[in-house]
């Protein structure tokens, strides 16, 4: 039965797919963040579509907070990754 | 809006969400799939607005597309990384030659596989019957979490831990970049026009920043995206030339720093020491106190952010102007 | 009627949005295009957040409605003249 | 009781608040700190002992809404060796940085890495191990990053970036459970959850992302340039206790939470990478170069032997010689965490003092610095898994299990691999006591000296001898 749960829990797949094949693939670390971040908006939207319970009736919020924590945790892992990795061309630019 | 055409919505909105996020995984120039990953973050937030869930939209907006494509977008190279001259310019193929055929294909059907079993699985999940024991649990005790928004009562009363957690994974990323070193230098200052919309555009910020912090209580909004708008303020004024951004020096910024995670503690422990469990707060004090841990959740996650996009400690203000002023003779 | 004029207005929004995309594909230079994407899609947001506005039942909405509509004009404003500037600079100096 | 669990996280947590607003006195808040989070360690092994496995709801809320944490006799004893070990490290960091800005960078760092995996081996909720798996790879790699050379840079940005992929697969495993039994906490969990797609796919992924970030065989590339070029203090940490972190939830998931839907397939293919793990990461560790290098790779083999448990235990009936094997598998951690720590540590000293760590050049060693180069003895034996060493009770109900189940594949293993060990290990030794005619004068280092020596003999005596009360502990299930 297509529903919307489903429509949106089925495209979640195909991006966390899609995230981890290009984590793997890339070898620019930058690219390899925005991967990485690609993949857990594919997980976020497997929460959002299991938490939404149709068209008019209130979603289930814990799913809501999970993603929201999800959310700040991966800007701060994005926020290390990418000033070791200034650091790291700073390094290697001038020696 | 009967379901049919809610359902072609809903498929236009996936096929440009699919698109883009393959397009900016696809591309190997830097600052396009930095770009095409922001315009991705907003389209993601219009999903999230359409599947009922106004608050997480707000923080992918201002977080997930906002701050995190403009930390990308100032680590993105300038120019596209030389390709090898063997292999084809601008090929579709991530980073050419170097990721042999082979592998590229093994990846490929494991990650379809991957998608299959995951499919899979959510179909048999969502076949069974939907569990409503949480929701259930959480309207029935919302009332006396201290706010009438669910998500913001999940997130700073029934799991409060998580969020304490969380702030404490900030702090470890700001403590992780300060120990690299100092920050970039500061941009050139703005022209005239820029500098007016500044001066227009970050007051106006800084007040929706507090109303989203004070309107989380019953509607979406509360401290993350209160903190990220925060962070949007210092980040324009920052790419305005201003490279204080305002930030405060040595022993305050470190109360600010930690102000997120040492609030939460001081809450949880002197709850403890009135006999309450940890973080368990009494309902007539709840919203009072939700509202303080807000605050200075809201103080923490702007300053991690702008610390974050400065790229460590903000250099002290001679140092920025001597580098301007060098630029200028530059260009 | 209300419901009729706020789907009028939509309606216009949406031709201004789809002239400001056709306008991004077949302009030829970036000059051009901004003008185009700039103008076009601006007036296609006032006209979507007017609809907006007499549709929703509440002051508050439209008044944030405005807001939206005036930070999107300065900030498109802005950044359209930072991008012409910067290409135009680089134009000058290659 | 049940405070000394929540005080378990919340001091250190304190701590390091404390030491970041207090820079110029972070050693002694610290070193403070640890003493009492150690206290509150010991009080918990006390209350677990005494009144069997404890739980404590925060702010009140009931297992389903709110997060509940729970301690049973496995988590009690791993907290009570987290702390020791991370106690006896901060004594050894307050003498290893001199420079107060690098110890004012380190402290506050050092401290969120306790409480990330206090609150690990703490946590009942799902989701909440995935914040703290977040917490504790963050920190590890900040602190890995500490050292500043580019190395050490590179290390820790690819240790970054394996750990995410494996929090993110961690997390969609997550996501599946709540999908499919709508409900996050581990005790409703195991009344719950019964074979079927959504168990099977969601256990698949969260053990693939533990097994990142526990680098087991083919998956752990990333494990030796990151512990190689950590400082010391640091790598102590990350071979002892970060990666048996990830190992610990692997465990949980597999032998309590998702009993019933684990297959002997998949337990036998455990045991299989745990053998190829064991034999390659002493293979290599016996050619590594520099003394941190043989260290990581043994951390790699050691961890090898610990999945050879599985398939062991999956196929042992319950019964008394499970729980011996069980607490075979549990010792063999314990002794591991201590006797690496102390290795890495000794090495430490090495390195500071004779301002190179390669094996070749290591003659005179035991003449120059005689207490360092018994720690490093000490610790090689519980590595090999000589007589007094805990790890030889360990390999032996390894072997008793194996042999009683007819698996002689692990038997054939683990004695090839204690070999390769020993081998590495009298390598070491063998350079360090030959006999320099003009030795430099003997040099003792006290304040990094004894901690690493207790680690040692915590490893071979006290549990080797004294390890009766492990199994014990261990009758206490959640």
């Amino acid at each position: 039965m297509l529903t919307a749960q489903v429509l949106y829990g089925l495209t979640a797949c195909v991006i966390v797919a899609l995230g981890l094949r290009a984590a793997l693939l890339h070898t620019s670390l930058l690219q390899r963040v925005v991967a990485i971040n690609v993949m857990g908006a594919g997980v976020f939207m497997l929460l959002i579509a299991v938490a939404y319970r149709g068209p008019g009736l209130p979603p289930d919020p814990l799913p809501h907070a999970l993603v929201l924590t999800g959310i700040v945790v991966a800007v701060s892992a994005t926020a290390l990754a990418l000033a070791l990795a200034r650091r790291l061309h700073a390094e290697q630019d001038n020696d | 809006m009967n379901t049919t055409s809610l359902l072609v919505f809903d498929g236009l909105l996936l096929f440009s969400i699919v698109g883009l996020a393959w397009a900016s995984l696809a591309t190997t120039d830097e600052r396009r799939s930095v770009i095409l990953f922001m315009a991705f973050g907003l389209v993601l937030a219009v999903a999230w607005g359409r599947l009922l869930a106004p608050d997480v939209a707000l923080a992918e907006a201002a977080i997930g597309a906002g701050l995190s494509g403009a930390l990308l977008l100032a680590a993105a190279r300038k120019q596209p990384r030389l390709l090898s001259p063997g292999s084809s310019k601008g090929s579709r193929h991530p980073d050419g030659a170097n990721v042999s055929l082979v592998s590229r294909w093994a990846v490929t059907l494991l990650s379809a596989a991957l998608a299959g079993t995951l499919a899979w699985a959510l179909l048999h999940a969502f076949s069974s019957t939907p569990h409503d024991m949480l929701p259930r649990a959480i309207s029935g005790n919302l009332a006396s979490s201290g706010v009438s928004n669910p998500v913001t009562a999940v997130l700073l009363n029934f799991r409060a831990y998580d969020t304490l957690l969380e702030l404490a994974v900030l702090l470890t990323a700001v403590l992780g970049i300060f120990a690299l070193g100092q920050g970039t230098p500061g941009y050139q200052p703005a022209g005239p026009i820029f500098d007016g919309l500044v001066r227009w555009l970050v007051p106006v910020l800084i007040l929706t920043a507090g109303y989203l912090l004070w309107v989380g209580a019953h509607a979406p909004g509360g401290a993350f995206q209160a903190g990220a708008t925060l962070a949007a303020a210092g980040v324009v004024l920052r790419l305005a030339g201003r490279s204080r951004i305002g930030l405060p020096d040595g022993f305050v910024l470190r109360i600010v720093m930690a102000a997120g995670v040492g609030v939460f503690l001081l809450v949880g422990l002197t709850l403890l020491l009135l006999g309450r469990p940890f973080l368990g707060y009494p309902p007539a004090w709840a919203g009072a106190l939700i509202l303080l841990i807000e605050t200075a959740a809201m103080l923490s996650i702007a300053a991690t952010l702008l610390l974050a996009f400065v790229g460590g400690q903000p250099q002290s203000a001679d140092v920025n102007a001597a580098a301007n002023r060098q630029r200028e003779e530059m260009s | 009627m209300i419901n009729f004029a706020s789907s009028i207005l939509i309606l216009a929004g949406l031709f201004f949005y789809l002239a400001g995309s056709i306008g991004l594909l077949r302009l030829p230079d970036l000059y051009t295009r901004l003008h185009a994407l700039t103008k076009a899609d601006n007036l296609g947001l006032g006209l979507l957040a007017a609809g907006l506005a007499l549709h929703s039942q509440h002051l508050l909405t439209s008044l944030k409605l405005l807001l939206i509509w005036l930070a999107v004009l300065a900030a498109s404003a802005t950044s359209a003249h930072l991008i012409a500037r910067q290409a135009r600079r680089q134009e000058t100096r290659r | 009781m049940t405070d000394a669990m929540i005080g378990l996280v919340a001091l250190p947590l304190t701590g390091a608040v404390a030491t970041l607003l207090l820079p110029r006195s972070a050693t002694a808040v610290a070193v403070g700190t640890g003493l009492a989070t150690t206290v509150a360690a010991g009080m918990l092994l006390f209350g677990v002992a005494t009144q069997g496995a404890l739980h404590y709801e925060i702010g009140g809320w009931n297992a389903g809404l709110g997060i509940t944490l729970r301690a049973d006799g496995l988590s009690a004893l791993l907290l009570m060796m987290t702390s020791l070990v991370v106690l006896a490290a901060s004594v050894y960091a307050s003498a290893y940085f001199s420079a107060p800005s690098e110890r004012a960078r380190f402290w506050p760092l050092w401290l969120l890495l306790w409480t990330s995996l206090n609150a690990l081996f703490l946590s009942g909720d799902l989701f909440n191990l995935y914040v703290t798996l977040e917490l504790l790879g963050l920190s590890a790699v900040a602190l890995a990053a500490l050292g500043g050379k580019p190395a050490a840079i590179a290390a820790a940005l690819r240790y970054l970036l394996v750990g995410l992929l494996g929090s993110m697969m961690f997390l969609t495993g997550v996501s599946l459970i709540y999908a499919g039994y709508g409900t996050l906490d581990l005790a409703t969990l195991l009344r719950v959850v019964e074979p079927g797609p959504v168990a099977w796919t969601a256990l698949a992924m969260m053990t693939a992302g533990l097994l990142l970030k526990t680098a087991l065989f083919p998956l752990h590339f990333w494990l030796p340039p990151a512990h190689a070029s950590a400082p010391a203090p640091v790598s102590a940490v990350l071979s002892a206790l970060v990666v048996k972190a990830a190992f610990y939830l692997v465990l949980r998931l597999w032998l309590d939470v998702f009993a019933n839907v684990v297959t002997p397939v998949a337990a036998n293919l455990l045991g299989l990478l745990g053998a190829c793990a064991v034999l390659w990461g002493s293979w290599r560790a016996l050619q590594a170069e520099r003394l941190k290098l043989l260290a990581a790779y043994s951390t790699v083999a050691q961890l090898g032997y610990l999945f050879l448990f599985f398939p062991v235990l999956l196929a042992l009936p319950p019964g008394p010689t499970r729980d011996l094997a069980a607490g075979g598998l549990v010792m063999l951690a314990l002794t591991h965490g201590f006797a690496k720590a102390g290795l890495f540590l000794a090495i430490g000293i090495i390195q500071q003092r004779c301002g190179h760590d390669t094996i070749r050049d290591l003659d005179g060693t035991a003449q120059h610095l005689p207490a360092t180069t018994f720690a490093i003895a000490l610790a090689g034996v519980a590595l090999i898994g000589l007589p007094p060493s805990g790890a030889f009770l360990g390999k032996w109900q390894l072997l008793a299990g194996a042999v009683e189940t007819g698996q002689w594949l692990w038997l054939v293993v683990t004695a090839i691999g204690s070999l390769l060990a020993a081998a590495y290990i009298f390598r070491v030794l063998g350079h360090a006591f030959v006999h320099r005619p003009y030795p430099n004068q003997p040099v003792t280092v006290a304040r990094q000296e004894w901690p690493a020596l207790l680690l040692a003999a915590m490893a071979v005596l006290v549990l080797g001898l004294a390890g009766a009360p492990v199994w014990k502990l261990l009758e206490i299930g959640i």
